[in-house]
């Protein structure tokens, strides 16, 4: 878990940059619509997760499967932040994005199960959920492989004067990657609208954050590119949209960010992973922080969340769950003679489109005996 | 001789140097508290302490090339890379640096290291997670490859592997962590460099490696059932050196050959394996040498389009069976 | 047609894309002020400012991943990596996201980017900084690669590269950057994927790629002269795809063959291509395919060692007479 | 160039480990003798540099050859701050270092001339020098790539529990690659005994710190591993000696340490780099503040140098120079038969000594009519 208390307010030493684009000392911006709609968004994702992790044990989904229960208020605070017009890389952890980011919940189920209208066509899986209607710029497996990417489109909206942002999302064992301090480095020097978010979950697989990171207040290592940052409560999405409004606001401006969000991570690495080197105790203080449980009641409090409303949204996130599984099964898998249709864009000649079993020359021809004495 | 499996017999393989030498120690990501990604490493941290089971950050470059470092002061890292599609982030390191140091001074730096790590496809893992590299390491003189396809080799190649004094690349395989076999009770290590023949026949020489050369033998089996087909199975166990008079020798008695892989076929392992029967048992080959291997694709997730993507037990008999009818109709 | 070096044809090439097309950039380390370390961008910088000359740190994966990045979204970057040597500490971005995420996202992004780099020996740089890995490149499914071996397939070869939706890699060469040779003052993109006939004969097949193709061709005319030997060479000039059909057309022409490449025999290009004609003209073939390359050992700096290491057009002559000695003995 | 000016004392943000290992506060602790050792150093090294871009021209070396000119008073203050039993790596620019280390000025000009006396037997070159008696470990041509060697060798010191501290030298472009960070991270995590020096001479070939890196204060990214640190002029040998000595001995309790030397480049990046990107003034500038000269004047001022003693040193290095380059000349060439004696350290079977011309398979018998009636 994080070294220090999680804070709403940004890191002090970057006051330079604070007073252009932090709003987080100012009242909250978000209506009430926007509260409640948080609670939908956190609810309808961990409900989703719930059941891809029930259709893996089905063996409806293979490979890895990594959730974000635990994560939900950080998803929902920071994909509410963007404009459409943004873009979105994130690792393999990336099923609660996708759906915020307005992917529906049955074509992200649909690539799961590995079918025809995944929203990968089948080819990525889960650690692989791409979009480009929506901008979302895929998820990626290889630890810390999405960083050059995000920064490369920055550098496409920087090269043509556009006003969209990128957002980059990683996990706190990625910022211990050699790209994380090139990729930094290069945004800050060029200017470029990114915004880098640290998910924080305290663990990268089994290791802590203090195993694996000598600066712990992982935001902190902005200062190595002159970057501003903060670290923000992962579990209010509040605080995580008004944040990350204004790291984009920054990042637009030609100030890129890193912002830190510390949340939990409810379950194992993945699916398949109980965790054992968790402590009993950890594992209930997690379940007590629950973020979606605190939500409900500051809700409650609020006024804005009535014991009905709650039972509504969860029939309503049961319902739009129950649905994208069906419709994910329903689904028809890819057809085996689409296997060369994505190896290149352009095609030319003598691509290879052999299967395992064929011979390099099919109907290798003999020579006749007249060829051979031709050309001997 | 016990039955154990691949995966057992890596853990005793290493157990057991880290109990005879003292300057062996393993490092890599989740070895320890997790006990490694696929548990060969399970127990060691609470045996022998964080010093010799050393969790490190997610850093191959840096822990990879850290590990370099040490060998060249004399201890005997044991590296885990937990893939080996993660080891392409360390490969500047090891190609650049391990390889080179003995040779670039002068001979007078020895890098005395181990890497371990996982090859494999077939887990519906994707494009970047299923890949079959080996060949970026078999490629480059400095390095040394095993690839061992049982439990048996897998004890005695890692056995020889930490005591060379060469960086030596240790290709497992995660469709091979639980398959069985029979295993030395005792420690006896493998000669690097050596071939195995794993199956004498008569017929037809099939040339294979890692997982592949478990599939082979079973195809063997199969086929001479079914067929009546003697095949002769080289097991190549080295991939660098890569142990030609072995091979030479069975195609010499066979006069036909297959070779099985599971990385892509153009410029692949097989290629060179290809080149060499082609080459050195010119005069003694009845028909093209067959390579079965992996589609040239970026491998998918959905298992439809992956299964075909791979090469099988099934592909291995076509080959073999059109291997022998234009060996027919050559004669 | 004029008569130009490789450097002022590759030079030629990019100017002239860069002013077609504004989504074409540069980018690389010191490509704009110093002018790039082998001077292929002299003058680029002056031209067309610092946006589309973009000069970066020591950052080979930031900078080639934020190329493949850019290229996601339409930008058509090419970049420079001063050596192919670095290209290791990139080679993660370029195989598991260049190569893949066509692929990987079921067809759902593209990305048209170019990586231009040199290999080559020769220099004295040493066993780090003389290395021949296009191989890493070649084996990829989902990257393109391109060899070329003179000023006219430079030219061509790049221009093609750059119009192309998928990430090419194009290869030069430390050793031709100064070679001279005509070249089409249009613009004439070649076409991916064809090697070329280089010289027409009918005793024996050369086949080789980049520099070898080069040396290929000085040895053709010397063994004529000397020999009244007819070589037929075959440059490959694209190394992925491999253009087999012209590769085993030659040679069942020829009825034997030669390879000649830079990097190390195992495992390296020829052993593909020696497969490749084992295998599709097997019944054409009169000897076993030779294989020119480079001794397998750290490229040692002082220069005896190293001149004994390195293919010359000395050994190419040896290998084609010994092997239609061995045709001979075979007729 | 740099873009603040160099101070001698330690970072003011790393006072908790200032206090512990700071020495620059104290008066110097430096020898007359040792004042005037530097002297000589300084000297011997600038006169075997030129002596080397001679050879250069004269073509008795080759391939690629990086000096250390201005940066004379770095080398001499750095390595005289080592312990016989310490650990050096460098980059590719360090011939002088390899001298002031103690090895014989004529085994590297014999490594320069691709001689069998070279300090690498000829193998290695210009940018790979290596002498493990002097626990010289070797100059890299990667950019990066002996850190995480150098921080591997700490590490194995840590683990015997020894005293000896591993030094590892780096550009000032170097900061900006991922090895940079991920070592870092790892010593700062692992209390290894190294510390990390940056030779800031202003560039990178050509392009400058500021052109590089989003921070150039390039000590204060020490902070992104809560690693002390420290920026020192490089022209001062006497402030580089003492502020290597505190870090050694922080790094030998524990505390890894990050150094930058800041000084210049008074030529090309290599030999053959006309450096045209550089102006007039700079050019100028730098000549001015050429570190032996200042040294000089600063010695005769304290009474430690008469001008007498400045024509002997001078004489004394150029015969040193001179004798160097005539071993050289005279060291014979290695042995081609040499060539496959260090592939491998553990000979193996079926190991190829192939040379180029050679068939992979020389005198391939044919089979007799025999042979082949029987196996067909
Ligand atoms: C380069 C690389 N190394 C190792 C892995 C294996 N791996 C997958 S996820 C993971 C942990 C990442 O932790 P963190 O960045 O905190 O993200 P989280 O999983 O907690 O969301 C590791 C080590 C990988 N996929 N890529
Ligand atoms: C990985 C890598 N990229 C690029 C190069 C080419 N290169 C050699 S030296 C150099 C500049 C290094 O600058 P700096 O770190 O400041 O060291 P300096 O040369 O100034 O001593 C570059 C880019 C290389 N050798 N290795
Ligand atoms: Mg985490
Ligand atoms: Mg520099």
């Amino acid at each position: 878990m994080p070294s220090s208390a999680p804070a709403r307010t940004a890191d002090k030493s970057m006051t330079r940059s604070r007073r252009k684009i932090s709003a987080n000392t100012e009242p909250p911006t978000v209506s009430d619509e926007q509260l409640v709609a948080f609670y939908r968004q956190m609810v309808l994702i961990r409900r989703f997760e719930e059941r891809a992790a029930r259709a893996y044990t089905e063996a409806k989904i293979g490979g890895y499967c990594h959730l974000n229960l635990g994560e939900e208020a950080t998803v929902a605070g920071l994909m509410a932040a963007l404009d459409d017009s943004d873009y979105v890389f994130t690792n393999y952890r990336e099923h609660g994005y996708a759906i915020a980011r307005g992917i529906g919940p049955e074509r992200v189920m649909a690539e799961l199960y590995g079918r025809a209208d995944g929203v990968s066509r089948g080819w990525g899986g889960s650690m692989h959920m791409f979009d480009i209607a929506s901008r979302f710029m895929g998820g990626y497996g290889i630890v810390g492989g999405q960083l050059p990417l995000a920064t490369g489109a920055a550098l496409a909206i920087d090269y043509r004067g556009g006003s969209e942002a990128v957002m980059c999302l990683m996990g706190d064992g990625t910022t211990n990657i050699g790209a994380f301090h090139e990729c930094l480095n290069i945004a800050a020097l060029w200017n470029l609208p990114i915004v880098y978010v640290v998910i924080n979950n305290g663990l990268g697989m089994g290791t802590t954050v203090e195993q694996s990171s000598a600066e712990p207040e992982l935001y902190k290592r902005a200062s190595s590119y002159r970057m501003p940052s903060a670290r923000v409560d992962g579990n209010d999405p509040v605080a995580v949209h008004e944040a990350a409004k204004a790291a984009l606001a920054g990042a637009r401006a030609g100030k890129p960010y890193l912002l830190e969000a510390v949340s939990g991570r409810l379950k194992g690495h993945s699916v398949v992973d109980p965790a054992k080197y968790r402590s009993k105790e950890e594992a209930e203080a997690l379940k007590a922080a629950d973020p979606i449980a605190a939500y409900a009641v500051r809700l409650h409090e609020q006024g804005l969340l009535t014991d009905e409303l709650i039972t509504e949204i969860d029939a309503a996130a049961a319902a739009t769950v129950a649905a994208a599984a069906e419709f994910a099964d329903a689904s028809p898998h890819p057809e085996v003679s689409t296997l060369f249709d994505y190896t290149y864009a352009t095609p030319v000649p003598n691509d290879s489109r052999r299967l395992p079993g064929d011979a390099l020359f099919p109907a290798a021809p003999r020579p006749t005996v007249q060829q051979i004495g031709a050309s001997a | 001789m016990s039955v154990i499996t691949y995966r057992q017999a890596l853990h005793d393989a290493l157990r057991s140097e880290m109990l005879r030498d003292e300057n062996v120690f393993l490092i890599g990501e989740e070895i320890g508290l997790f006990e490694g990604s696929y548990k060969i490493t399970a127990g060691m941290l609470a045996e022998f302490g964080p010093k010799r089971v050393r969790d490190t950050p997610i850093a191959e470059e840096g822990f990879t090339g850290a590990a370099i470092g040490a060998a060249m002061l004399g201890l005997r890292p044991v590296v885990e890379i937990m893939t080996i599609n993660f080891s392409l982030l360390a490969l500047d390191q090891i190609v650049n640096h391990a390889a080179k140091i003995y040779g670039m001074f002068g001979g007078q730096a020895k890098v005395p290291m181990v890497i371990r790590t996982p090859g494999g496809g077939g887990q519906q893992l994707g494009a970047t997670h299923s890949q079959n590299i080996e060949l970026y390491y078999a490629f480059v003189p400095g390095m040394k490859v095993v690839a061992p396809s049982n439990p048996a080799d897998a004890k005695a190649l890692m056995l020889a592997a930490i005591r060379d004094d060469d960086p030596v690349l240790v290709l497992e395989n995660l469709a091979l962590y639980n398959t069985k076999g029979e295993v030395y009770d005792e420690d006896v290590p493998a000669e690097i460099g050596k071939a195995k023949i794993t199956r004498e026949g008569s017929d037809i020489t099939v040339v294979a490696y890692s997982r592949m050369a478990a599939v082979a033998l079973q195809v063997a089996e199969q086929l001479a059932e079914s067929d009546g087909i003697d095949v002769e199975v080289v097991d190549l166990r080295s991939l660098r050196p890569l142990d030609r008079a072995t091979i030479i020798a069975s195609v010499q008695k066979t006069n036909c050959a297959v070779v099985l892989e599971d990385d892509w076929l153009t410029y692949g392992i097989g290629a060179e394996i290809a080149a060499t029967i082609s080459d050195g048992a010119f005069d003694w080959l009845d028909a093209p040498v067959r390579r079965v291997a992996m589609a040239e694709v970026p491998l998918p997730y959905a298992k439809p389009l992956e299964t075909a993507a791979l090469p099988s037990a099934d592909d291995a008999i076509t080959a073999i069976r059109q291997t022998l009818d234009a060996v027919a109709r050559r004669r």
